[in-house]
């Protein structure tokens, strides 16, 4: 078990590489500013409305807190990174006064959900459609769907978001083109509100879907294609292995071990994916807060949700290695 | 690399497609030399009109030429995604061809910075840059800041075909020919990887173009220069969808879309076509 | 032209296990509109008796893989089996296993017809246990309970001297040798009347080889299977095989059995590759064959091998030398040996 | 010191796997000595199976490896002090490698004359007199081949037999002392095994270069070795007289591998031992 250690060991050391250089780089870009930024902020936080003279003055000081604009260089960077692993960004000003923290922690779960339901379907889908289309190589109607998984794939996740609005809310409006829940339902486990959030889901998720869908099954036909020159493959069709039994154990379950690797390495761009598609279709998670915080000037829910996002790719990178074992046997080995 | 190239045009029908759509796209870049208007003036035509003979794509409701404006968009956009590649594709091959070759722990610390601009989500940290530069953020500023984490993916992939060449005994018998290292690099291993540099460079652009088009239509860009997504944003800011003007939305959506699949299928098929195991797979199929 | 196979000599009463008809097997690819066929195996012709063990020998491109991916049913584009018939025994009427309806062929695959491969290495799925690689294979066609069939397998790897606990290994878990005793032990565990053999052994160091050349041979004995054996390791072949044909550029040159081919090769290639191989005590210095052998896609007219033969003649380069009888169980092709009137 | 072509002291080479968590220390040579005399060609053998450390030796000697302690010395020079192009091409002037697939020794994209016209200019231009292309025919016809049927193939046009003869011709342009060929012949048919092999013996009888003949194959080793090297697990564990150590082995790893090693022969005088069923 000596070897599954090492590997613990090795994949903890990349997630604490990545959440530092993550965090470091935010430092970076957030400090290289030519202009002043809590002024900005200020300004931009101003011009919406009209606020109290005192609550500017409150604002400006909890802002060059925030920024850690006081002292040296080396002060500044340790003050950041105290905040950072506190998890404390002050209050957010265009939700003045509530926490960064408490909009965060309302968002984040609708941004968990649709992510990790929309990436599992996709993932899934994707594979067993890749994997029956490398197999059946004759067939016409996965040969057609290849052909659709080309033409989907490379669109950004924006375009198609786009295109579903338009086709879903002006040509054939069946479904919530926007919100997470219909507007004045309580937040319980009711069956209506659960059916709510479900319909509400659909379109964001479907958009996610359609391109996961599309670039899983085009690695997997490929991949397919590849074992099935392997000698363990060509030896078990010589033993009369059944067909089934050779697709699910043989081919699929040894195409899906880069597949599981791939699903860690797209984490980040299926993220920024589902910014976008939220602010598209308004849905309350973390992408809609982001850009809505930028509207809003609020530097701390800007610099919040950055970091959450960091943070919260790199754990479901990390659960993603640590399970990987499961699948490779010979992980213990290299 | 002719024969290379005659190959793909006779045998791979998704580089013919790629390549019909990919010059459709650059031709309609080209043209916006020959633009009747400058790029960023408004209400130079009457505002609003669908699609005629006189503006072969109608105009928007700021009183601009839909064609034109498309053709300096897709220009722009193309040049955007040209510098995003161009320059990544530097810093790639340097941190490909180093870890590749030299090994050992320098491989294995580079690899480690190349896994974690993997994973490391582009998009909130693009926001916060735009967030922090607002109005001074200009498209090559955005263009060298993607360059910087558009790279990793890519060196990964130079990596492991520079590792397999390297341990190739062709590589010995060339040293042992008396060929210095250089040599050895351009004449001997460049073969290999420029197919590689070129599928990856199309992959790049898609990304960068699809990154770019999302932050543009946010207005996270400079929406005063034209490109794809800072149209779809403008025709956003005057509700076009809602008013009808269908037309502003609808060119620059297929125009992209046929830059994106273009770039993409010249991507897949020139990878397809080094992989000897797909071309046996082809083999196959012909007979 | 036309090659008979006779009931082999002097045992009439016993039926070959397997027939090899006049095969023809070719690579037909289309390649920029240009057709091509390159001919692997060519008028190939032999009969495997009950209980022995068959070698085949020849060199890289002698057409041995393709002739064995066709008895094996393992035909797949662009091969095609252009002509002739391969008949067991135990799948009568069909002619191959690529004529049989599927229903038979999986009914007789490992259980009467089995395979050990050309680097055994790779044959087990490395992310199964051993144990799931037997119950694939295996457990359909012996059946039972689980605890019976997994008796039967612990009894089958003590066999080839393995420990039961390698069931529950995964395959890169175990040594090279350890492998490639378990696929052996794969091969044989439902007491297949037919064992195909490619190169089992190259990939090994000749210490684990004569192991497990040991054990094929042991297993064989006892079960009384018929063996095709494979390689072109002519020191494996004087180890293991009973009878031995020589291959040459899609064709049969010589068929006799072992210890007469290489105290009396006929086939003036043969000769040479028996006179070639240097022995360990043998000072005296050997010559080697001229040229290279022939490209399959634009072979030579007449005998495949004339233009690299020393007692080539006119007729040669014109004629398809037939396998003749030549002395008690030895069939060779070739003028020289048999006559001019061989055609 | 000039009386010692290649002087091999104790050499050994460890190699580390794994990283920061998990290490492991594989030794893969240990201890290794060995000496070719100047002026006095030998064919040297280095017999053993896989993980024995031969081709590790051999790609030590070659300096593709650097030793992790022990000394080599070629022609008097250390191998850990040779930097530069300069010091490169020397080395190689004196020492050249024949590899064990002949498929893979050339660029499948280049033609092979490439290498053999670089090796000319790079190593013997100085000699002068005749022309690049005359000296690389010449070279070719030493190995049994000529430039009109190598010149301007690619490696997939020509025989594995072929390819390793031009990986020969190639190594003899360099006009070096030692050759280093690390299973050369074990990709080769059988048909055209032996010609490479007694191709070896000439140049060591006419051109008088040493060879170190890398191989798992003990046949081949008893036909053209004058010396041979037993190694195991890393170590020699017998040397001396290729005729002495083949026919009486003394080590029991060198008598396992005698008698473990299939020959071309009938055993005994019956047919095979076994007896079964047809006895002609």
């Amino acid at each position: 078990m000596s070897g599954y250690a090492g590997y613990v060991g090795r994949r903890l050391a990349q997630f604490l590489l990545v959440v530092f250089i993550g965090i470091n780089i935010a430092y970076v870009i957030t400090h290289a500013s030519p202009i002043d930024p809590v002024e900005q902020s200020i300004s931009a936080v101003t011009s919406f409305g009209n606020t109290a003279p005192d609550a500017i003055e409150q604002m400006r000081r909890s802002l060059r807190e925030l920024y850690g604009l006081g002292g040296t260089p080396v002060q500044q960077y340790l003050a950041f990174w105290k905040r950072i692993l506190s998890a404390d960004f002050g209050p957010s000003l265009s939700a003045f006064p509530t926490p960064v923290g408490t909009l965060i922690g309302r968002a984040l779960p609708w941004t968990a959900g649709l992510l990790t339901v929309s990436t599992l379907i996709a993932w899934v889908l994707g594979n067993l459609l890749g994997g029956l289309a490398g197999y059946y190589r004759q067939s016409r109607g996965l040969k057609l769907m290849g052909v659709i998984a080309m033409g989907l794939h490379p669109i950004p996740y924006y375009i198609l978001a786009m295109l579903l609005l338009i086709l879903f809310g002006f040509i054939w409006p069946v479904l919530p083109i926007s919100g997470g829940a219909t507007m004045n339902l309580p937040q319980t486990l009711t069956p209506e509100f659960v059916w709510s959030v479900l319909q509400h889901a659909i379109l964001p998720a479907l958009s996610l879907i359609l391109i996961g869908v599309g670039s899983w099954f085009l690695g997997m036909r490929s991949l397919v294609a590849n074992v099935l020159a392997e000698d363990y493959v060509v030896y078990a069709e010589l033993a009369g292995v059944r067909s089934w039994r050779i697709l699910t154990s043989y081919v699929m379950r040894n195409a899906l071990v880069p597949q599981v690797t791939g699903l860690a390495m797209s984490l980040g761009g299926i993220f920024n994916g589902a910014v976008i598609t939220e602010k598209v279709f308004g849905y309350p998670g973390l992408g809609s807060l982001l850009v809505d915080a930028v509207y809003a000037g609020d530097y701390g829910l800007v610099l919040g949700v950055t970091t959450i996002s960091i943070l919260g790719v790199s754990v479901g990178v990390l659960a993603i290695d640590l399970l990987y074992p499961l699948l490779d046997p010979r992980v213990k080995v290299s | 690399m002719v024969v290379f190239l005659r190959d793909l045009l006779r045998y791979r029908a998704e580089f013919r497609i790629g390549l019909v759509l990919v010059a459709v796209v650059l031709l309609l870049s080209v043209l916006a030399s020959f633009s009747p208007y400058p790029p960023d003036s408004v209400y130079v035509v009457p505002p609003d009109l669908p699609p005629s003979l006189t503006y072969w794509f109608g105009t928007t409701s700021r009183g601009q030429d839909v064609f034109w404006q498309l053709s300096f968009a897709i220009r722009n956009t193309l040049l955007f995604g040209g510098t995003v590649a161009l320059v990544s594709r530097l810093v790639a091959l340097a941190v490909g061809l180093v870890s590749g070759y030299k090994g050992g722990w320098i491989d294995r610390a580079l690899m480690s910075v190349n896994d974690t601009f993997i994973v490391i989500p582009l998009l909130p940290v693009l926001v916060l840059f735009y967030f922090v530069m607002r109005d001074r953020i200009s498209w090559l500023m955005l263009a060298l800041i993607m360059a910087c984490f558009g790279w990793a993916y890519d060196a990964r992939l130079i990596r492991s075909v520079v590792m397999s060449l390297r341990q190739r005994e062709f590589t010995q018998t060339s040293l042992f020919s008396g060929m210095s290292t250089r040599q050895v690099l351009t004449d001997e291993h460049l073969p290999y990887v420029v197919p590689i540099l070129f599928s990856t460079t199309m992959n790049n652009m898609v990304w960068s173009i699809g990154l770019e088009v999302t932050l543009a239509v946010l207005g996270f860009t400079d929406i005063n220069i034209p490109t794809i997504g800072g149209m779809i944003y403008w025709a956003n800011q005057h509700t076009a969808m809602v008013a009808g003007i269908w037309w502003w939305i609808a060119f620059p959506t297929i125009a992209v879309i046929m830059a994106f699949i273009g770039l993409f299928l010249l991507a897949v098929s020139v990878n397809a076509h080094i992989d000897p195991r797909s071309r046996l797979w082809n083999v196959g199929e012909a007979s | 032209m036309h090659a008979s196979v006779e009931q082999p000599h002097g045992e009439q009463d016993v039926q070959p296990l397997l027939v090899v008809r006049d095969l023809q097997a070719y690579y037909r690819t289309s390649h920029a509109g240009v057709r091509r066929a390159i001919r692997a195996v060519d008028g190939v012709s032999f009969a495997v008796r009950r209980g022995e063990i068959y070698g085949l020998a020849g060199e890289s491109s002698s057409g041995k893989t393709t002739l064995i991916k066709s008895i094996a049913g393992a035909i797949k584009p662009p091969l095609e089996i252009v002509g002739g018939s391969m008949e067991f025994a135990f799948l009568p009427g069909y002619g191959g296993l690529h004529r049989a309806p599927p229903a038979q062929v999986e009914r007789i695959r490992w259980r009467h017809l089995s395979y050990i491969m050309q680097g055994s290495m790779n044959v087990l799925n490395p992310v199964r246990r051993i144990r799931c690689s037997f119950t694939d294979f295996a457990y359909p066609h012996i059946g039972g309970s689980r605890q019976q069939f997994e008796q039967q397998v612990v009894a089958h790897l003590s066999r080839v001297r393995l420990d039961p606990s390698v069931l529950s290994a995964f395959p890169h878990e175990l040594s090279g040798g350890m492998r490639q005793r378990a696929a052996l032990a794969l091969a044989t565990i439902c007491r297949p009347g037919f064992i195909i053999a490619d190169e089992p052994t190259t990939a090994l160091d000749v210490v684990v080889q004569k192991e497990v050349l040991g054990m094929i041979r042991g297993i064989q004995r006892e079960t009384g299977s018929s063996v095709l054996f494979v390689t072109h390791d002519m020191g494996v072949h004087a180890h293991i095989t009973d009878r031995l044909a020589i291959m040459y550029a899609g064709r049969l040159v010589e068929e006799a059995a072992t210890a007469e081919i290489f105290r009396n090769p006929l086939h003036p290639y043969t000769q040479n590759l028996i006179a070639s191989l240097p022995r360990i005590g043998e000072d005296a210095p050997r010559a080697g064959l001229g040229g290279a052998p022939p490209n399959l896609a634009d072979p030579p007219s007449g005998c495949r091998f004339h233009p690299r033969c020393p007692l080539a003649r006119e007729i040669c380069s014109r004629e398809v030398p037939v396998m003749r009888e030549a002395g008690a169980g030895h069939r060779v092709a070739c003028f020289a040996v048999n006559g001019d009137d061989g055609a | 010191m000039n009386d010692l072509l290649l002087d091999v002291r104790d050499v050994s080479k460890t190699f580390v796997r794994g990283g920061l968590f998990s290490r492991e220390e594989i030794v893969a040579v240990n201890k290794v000595s060995l000496q070719l005399a100047a002026g006095r060609p030998e064919i040297l053998a280095i017999i053993g199976e896989s993980g024995s450390g031969k081709t590790t030796l051999a790609r030590m000697i070659l300096n593709m490896v650097t030793p992790t302690s022990g000394r080599l010395l070629l022609d008097g020079t250390d191998l850990a002090a040779i930097s530069g192009s300069a010091g490169r091409i020397a080395f190689m002037h004196k020492v050249q490698p024949i590899f064990q697939n002949p498929f893979e020794s050339f660029n499948p994209l280049k033609r092979v004359e490439r290498y053999l016209l670089m090796t000319r200019r790079r190593f013997a231009a100085a000699a002068g007199g005749s022309t690049a292309a005359t000296a690389v025919d010449a070279a070719l016809h030493k190995v049994g081949l000529s430039l009109k049927e190598v010149g301007g193939r690619y490696p997939h046009e020509l025989s594995g037999g072929q390819l390793q003869r031009v990986a020969i011709a190639r190594a003899l342009l360099a006009e070096p002392k030692l050759i280093v060929a690390d299973e050369p012949v074990s990709m080769i048919d059988a048909s055209l095994r032996i010609s490479i092999v007694n191709l070896f013996r000439t140049l060591r009888d006419e051109l008088g270069i040493s060879i170190i003949y890398i191989t798992h194959d003990l046949a081949t080793a008893y036909y053209i070795s004058d010396r041979i090297l037993i190694m195991q697990k890393g170590s020699v564990v017998e040397s001396g007289d290729a005729r002495a150590v083949l026919t009486a082995p003394r080590h029991p790893c060198t008598r396992q591998l005698r008698e473990a090693a299939l020959l071309p022969q009938i055993a005994g005088g019956g047919a095979n031992a076994s007896g079964t069923t047809q006895v002609i």
